[in-house]
């Protein structure tokens, strides 16, 4: 089995206070293991947003530790944490509000390497145009601002943004469900690209079912911020042990009429539910 | 629902706290000594002397805070330097007054502001729209205290269609009981009492008006605009309700929560204009009150003003508040937490 | 572009991801803010008077520019000597020789007007900017501060804000003695609150944004995320806050001024004009009503200034 | 009526932006939609897709009328009767009772202060149906829609509800009084997935029992797949193709189309099979280059 890079113990998180209080967490565990690609599906409220964000420190967890490289983050001196940054980066929802509007794209792909240090001007060049053309970008785009980009060519610039540092981990969260079809299939072959390339370990949050199986190589599925199942993907997609993943299986439109006629006839006849 | 209230109550207490911190500041800058402006200009070494150990000002700082927040709790915002009568009572004496200039004030200003602004947004764009939003601009730019001039003098001297100042005519004051003209009128004096009440008012209230119905009215337009290109009232068309039922029964509906927040705000913000409006009018009320206590450097009692007029304001937000919770759904359940 | 960007206000985006109401920072920061753009003098001169700028804000920055530089001149510009009394043309009719006639004294109404002018237009601007620097510091020191902090600095605005503006001017002026300079303090110190108010509101929706928390996640400092970030981005709101606040406070001074408790006579302020005309209106109706017009006028002209202002920074309401 | 003559007939219809209310300027009217047709019998339903940008919602608001600020051109011909240039009375009539429209976002379609049943019964209210009546039509609906304890819920508030319950109240007011063409825009793409085929079975459902038409709004090809009887796609405002649904899907004549098709991850395909995009198609086809 792969080294294992971050581990996930008892992770509980809970929203706001006393009788209001929502528990978006309820003591997950699990491993990001070297060169996977892990999916965390879930529907909204599932918590999996939330997990990614205690990861990158965006939320502070309630209870329980993540670990890098066997070392728990809560107790790591400060090298050690700026080294966790620098090798663990994301990927958000929305291509529109990830972009500082009043940056050039230089400017927003420079600025990790500024704030990780340690990268010369030769240096932060250099890597930002190798990246930039592996994503389909050109030079000339550096110096416009992000209202000059479509959907689709920001989320590349996000992606950029997350690799000019060398990362080891990237973490994505959702981020094609805010794109067209055909911007989400060039993202997608994209980020699977890159994984493969520069050996990426990837944690891929997402709500599409169809998504997580095109891309992950391992899936967790949440349910009401507890981990219902766990499994490689031919597995869990295969033969799903728990009835909410058969629920949420079975609930995946196909793009095939005969297919999909006939799984509406058997639900409107198998249930008069509800 | 009921710890939000109390919640509430908690903040009101904190902000009445707060003011009186404030105007406890504002007391400790005037600048010279505080015991020699008390006692007069024209007091001896002794009697500046005496006013200061009578104020407790040769006790430290801290103690003199606490006797004055003590001294408040119990309505005694000390004695007025000028008339030599308590603060406390020579405000609550006029209080009334200004009250109901508000309050007549508020109705003028929602009578006008809230039509206005709905018709600005439904003719969103249009020329109607426009002309209004230019009158309100102009309107709104005006100073409340030339304004009442130029009303008093263009409708009560020029014109002579109404009186120029105080709240009752000679012969149609009715006696004093709740402090309220028009009430008193209401119910001692006869009809005519009543009018000479209210023709005493009017004047007063509509130049305190102004440059609330601008605000308000702009307000309302804008909430209108927002509340009218939402999802729901798409959805109202697209059911085959009638444009008239469309704006009243859906956008003003939902509009109406912050128009109520901002006028109860307003309420607060036109006692302090009143000291303007009072000052040309010469009514008696806190504004007037204020006004003769600053011409005669009476800082207790501005100070004393200031904080009843914090109060009054306060209590108005609270007020506000707790009326919002009560009708209106949103912000209902999310009192109660019904997801 | 993409169509869906140009779009009228109104109708429906399409993109799945625009769903939902768009927030106020969001509206300021990430739509093409024209405030941003054009930088220097001449693109400013081309964004505020350019053709694609409505008739009525190209007006409305006119007038302003009219009014300041009346402020500017104004001593300059006056025919006569605003201070000197001239008891043999007291209270003369508006005609050839006084324009806007004389006050009791027999000074020059016009003269007055225009010499109150700057004093009354530049301290407005100067209350403004002072306010708003201070409610930016303090706003932004909150936002930096632990969360206790923060949440005490916002306490006190809000207790300052249960004191209407003016009465809390006017008790800070009147307890300050009257002077131009007691007004000036007593105005930034009841407007700051709701300044710092407003803009910790704006910073801490643009701190909730993405671009943020993504600078945050590779490690950037507090410091640096609301220098570099979320002070650049939240500038248009206030900006545009700041420009409305312009005309109350115009309106504001000269009320304070009117009350007795601005600049000290003999200095020629429009609310103490006012103030000083109002007992012999019916006989010199011009000694209040040319300073009050002036104050009109100028509210106006900065009200729809910042209205321009407002309109330019926000694409959405791009319409008049 | 019969049932093979088309109750909805659109012809040729455009929807522009007139230049002075283009935000951030721009020359000439912007248009969003050009010259698409289509027809859709009574009980038939006809599916509209396209990418954000493709014109789709205008179309289906067009319809409607529900834009102000738009210039409409073309034809749009309702049971016999030309919608477009149509008196607003006449409008009224038909929206709500013979045409209503379901909207993406159940959570902002419904107004947050009045009770649900106020929402649900409206259509009839404005119509002149007494109160009692209408309320008791209305906790039908909710019943036949399966929203549990209909009659109480009328005097919840939308507040109340959760994202799936909304879409079912969105659509017992657009259903209660009757119509005969539900126009239903996107009305799944902000639901989870389990809630999205309830969501889709309570429409055909509907559809079926009714003999109501739908035209169905989406970007989504999958959720097409087993609900409509026959496909519009359109892209950049402009028609590309009109299909049954199984020819489309089998063989879609267009490569925007196949592009489309290609581009959407498969629950039921190979992982290790790249995704193919719609650029790869147009480009392969010589076919305009996508923006």
């Amino acid at each position: 089995m792969a080294e294992s890079l971050i581990q996930v113990r008892e992770l509980s998180k809970r929203f706001g206070v006393r009788g209001r209080a929502y528990q978006a967490l309820d003591s997950v565990s699990f491993d990001l293991r070297q060169g996977e690609v892990l999916g965390l599906v879930g529907e909204s409220g599932s918590g999996k947003t939330t997990i990614i964000r205690c990861l990158v420190g965006l939320e502070k967890q309630s209870s329980g530790s993540i670990s890098y490289l066997g070392k728990n983050l809560g107790q790591v001196s400060a090298s050690e944490r700026r080294r966790y940054r620098r090798d663990v980066q994301m990927i958000f929802q929305d291509p529109y509000s990830s972009l500082d509007p009043r940056m050039t794209v230089r400017q927003i792909l420079e600025e990790p390497m500024l704030v990780a240090g340690g990268f010369s001007a030769r240096e932060r060049h250099d890597r930002i145009l190798d990246l930039l053309h592996m994503v389909g970008l050109e030079e000339d785009h550096l110096h416009r601002y992000p209202r000059h980009f479509s959907g689709g060519q920001r989320q590349r610039i996000s992606i950029v943004r997350a690799l000019v540092v060398g990362p080891r981990v990237l973490l994505c969260d959702e981020p094609v469900s805010a794109l067209d079809v055909s911007v989400q299939a060039q993202v997608l072959n994209l980020i699977k690209d890159m994984q493969k390339e520069l050996d990426l370990t990837v944690l891929f949050v997402a709500h599409d079912l169809a998504v997580v199986k095109y891309l992950c190589t391992r899936v967790i599925v949440l349910n009401s911020g507890r981990i219902v199942e766990e499994g490689p993907v031919a597995r869990v997609y295969g033969a799903p042990q728990d009835a909410y993943t058969r629920q949420l299986l079975e609930a995946v439109p196909i793009p095939d009429p005969a297919v999909e006629r006939e799984r509406r006839a058997r639900r409107l006849e198998g249930t008069v539910r509800r | 629902m009921v710890y939000f209230i109390f919640r509430r109550l908690g903040l009101a207490a904190l902000s009445l706290w707060g003011v009186a911190t404030i105007v406890f500041v504002m007391s400790r800058l005037i600048p010279g000594d505080i015991a020699g402006v008390a006692a007069g200009r024209f007091a001896s070494a002794e009697q500046i002397e005496h006013v200061r150990e009578t104020l407790g000002l040769n006790k430290p700082l801290v103690v003199q805070y606490w006797d004055f927040l003590v001294h408040a709790v119990h309505g005694d915002l000390g004695t007025s330097a000028y008339t030599h009568q308590s603060v406390v009572s020579g405000i609550g004496a006029v209080l009334p007054a200004t009250i109901q200039l508000v309050v007549c004030g508020m109705i003028i200003t929602i009578l006008l502001a809230v039509p206005l602004g709905v018709l600005s947004a439904v003719n969103e764009g249009r020329g109607g729209d426009t002309a209004i939003r230019l009158i309100l601009v102009l309107e709104g730019g005006v100073p409340v205290f030339w304004l009442a001039i130029m009303l008093r003098w263009i409708f009560g001297s020029i014109l002579g269609w109404f009186p120029i100042s105080s709240t009752n005519s000679l012969n149609g004051a009715p006696p004093h009981v709740t402090g309220f003209s028009v009430l008193d009128s209401l119910l001692f004096g006869d009809f005519s009492n009543v009018l000479d009440s209210v023709g005493h008012l009017l004047l007063p209230a509509i130049a305190l008006s102004a440059p609330f119905i601008a605000t308000l009215a702009r307000n309302v337009r804008s909430n209108m605009m927002s509340a009218l290109k939402s999802d729901y009232i798409t959805f109202a068309v697209s059911k085959g309700v009638p444009p008239g039922r469309i704006v009243i029964h859906h956008g003003l509906r939902s509009a109406l929560g912050s128009t109520l927040t901002i006028a109860g705000m307003q309420f607060g913000w036109m006692v302090s204009s009143a000291v303007l409006v009072e000052a040309v009018f010469s009514l008696p009320g806190v504004g007037s009150y204020m006004y003769h206590a600053i011409v005669n450097h009476d800082t207790f009692a501005v100070l004393g003003a200031v904080l009843i007029i914090g109060f009054v304001f306060i209590v108005t937000a609270l007020i506000v508040d707790l009326v919002q919770m009560s009708i209106d759904p949103r912000v209902r359940n999310v009192q109660v937490g019904v997801a | 572009m993409k169509t869906e960007d140009k779009l009228p206000p109104g109708l429906p985006s399409t993109h799945p991801d625009r769903r939902g109401e768009v927030s106020f920072a969001y509206r300021f920061s990430t739509a093409t803010s024209p405030l941003a753009v054009g930088r220097g003098l001449g693109g400013l001169a081309r964004r505020l008077f350019g053709a694609k700028t409505f008739l009525i804000n190209r007006i409305a920055f006119g007038l302003v520019a009219v009014l300041l530089l009346l402020a500017l001149l104004g001593p300059v510009l006056a025919p006569y000597d605003p201070n000197a009394p001239n008891t043999n043309a007291a209270l003369q009719a508006p005609g050839a020789v006084h324009w806007l006639g004389t006050d009791d004294v027999g000074r020059d109404v016009l003269s007055r007007i225009l010499t109150g002018a700057t004093q009354t237009l530049i301290s407005a601007v100067l209350i403004v900017v002072f306010a708003t620097l201070i409610g930016v510091i303090v706003a932004s020191a909150a936002a930096l501060a632990p969360r206790w902090a923060d949440e005490v600095v916002m306490r006190v605005c809000d207790m300052f804000m249960s004191i209407p503006s003016l009465v809390l001017a006017l008790g800070l002026a009147a307890a300050l003695g009257p002077s131009l300079t007691s007004i000036i303090i007593a105005m930034v110190a009841a407007l700051w609150p709701a300044t710092a108010r407003l803009t910790r509101g704006i910073l801490r929706e643009t701190m909730t944004s993405a671009y943020i928390e993504s600078a945050q996640i590779v490690g950037m400092s507090r410091l640096r995320l609301m220098v570099r970030h979320a002070i650049p981005n939240s500038l248009d709101a206030i900006y545009v806050h700041a420009s409305m606040e312009i005309s109350g406070t115009i309106v504001m001074m000269s009320g304070l001024a009117f009350l007795g408790v601005g600049a000290p006579p003999p200095s020629a302020d429009w609310g103490s004009m006012i103030a000083q005309g109002q007992d012999f209106i019916t006989t010199a109706w011009w000694v209040s009503l040319f300073p009050g017009l002036a104050i009109t006028l100028s509210a106006v002209a900065f009200g729809l200034a910042g209205d321009a202002v407002r309109s330019l920074a926000d694409p959405s309401s791009r319409r008049s | 009526m019969d049932a093979r003559s088309p109750i909805l007939n659109v012809s040729a219809l455009s929807v522009s932006v007139p230049e002075k209310l283009r935000i951030g300027g721009g020359q000439g009217d912007l248009r969003l939609v050009d010259g698409v047709s289509f027809q859709i019998r009574s009980g038939e339903r006809l599916a509209l897709v396209g990418e954000s940008g493709s014109g789709k919602s205008m179309t289906a608001r067009a319809l409607m009328q529900l834009d102000r600020d738009v210039v409409l051109k073309g034809s749009v011909c309702w049971d016999g009767t030309e919608l477009l240039g149509a008196a607003p009375r006449r409008l009224r009539e038909i929206r709500g009772a013979e045409i209503s429209m379901l909207f993406q976002d159940p959570m902002t379609a419904l107004n947050p202060v009045l009770t649900i049943g106020e929402q649900v019964a409206e259509p009839l209210l404005v119509r002149g149906v007494s109160k009692k009546n209408a309320y008791r039509k209305a906790a039908q609906i909710l019943d036949r829609l399966h929203v549990p304890k209909a009659k109480e819920r009328l005097r919840a508030y939308p507040g109340q509800f959760s994202g799936g319950m909304r879409q079912r109240v969105v659509m017992a007011a657009a259903l209660v009084a009757e119509p005969k063409l539900l126009i239903a825009d996107e009305p799944t793409t902000a639901l989870d997935v389990r809630v999205q085929e309830q969501v889709l079975d309570l429409i055909e459902e509907q559809s079926r029992e009714l003999n109501l038409a739908v035209l169905f709004i989406t970007h989504d090809l999958a959720t097409v797949a087993g609900l409509a009887q026959s496909v519009v796609v359109m892209h950049h405002g402009k028609f590309v193709e009109q299909q049954n649904v199984d020819d489309l899907f089998s063989k879609p004549q267009h490569p925007y189309t196949r592009g489309l098709l290609a581009s959407v991850p498969r629950l039921d395909a190979d992982p290790n099979r790249r995704l193919l995009t719609v650029e790869d198609y147009m480009a392969n086809h010589g076919g305009e280059s996508l923006g």
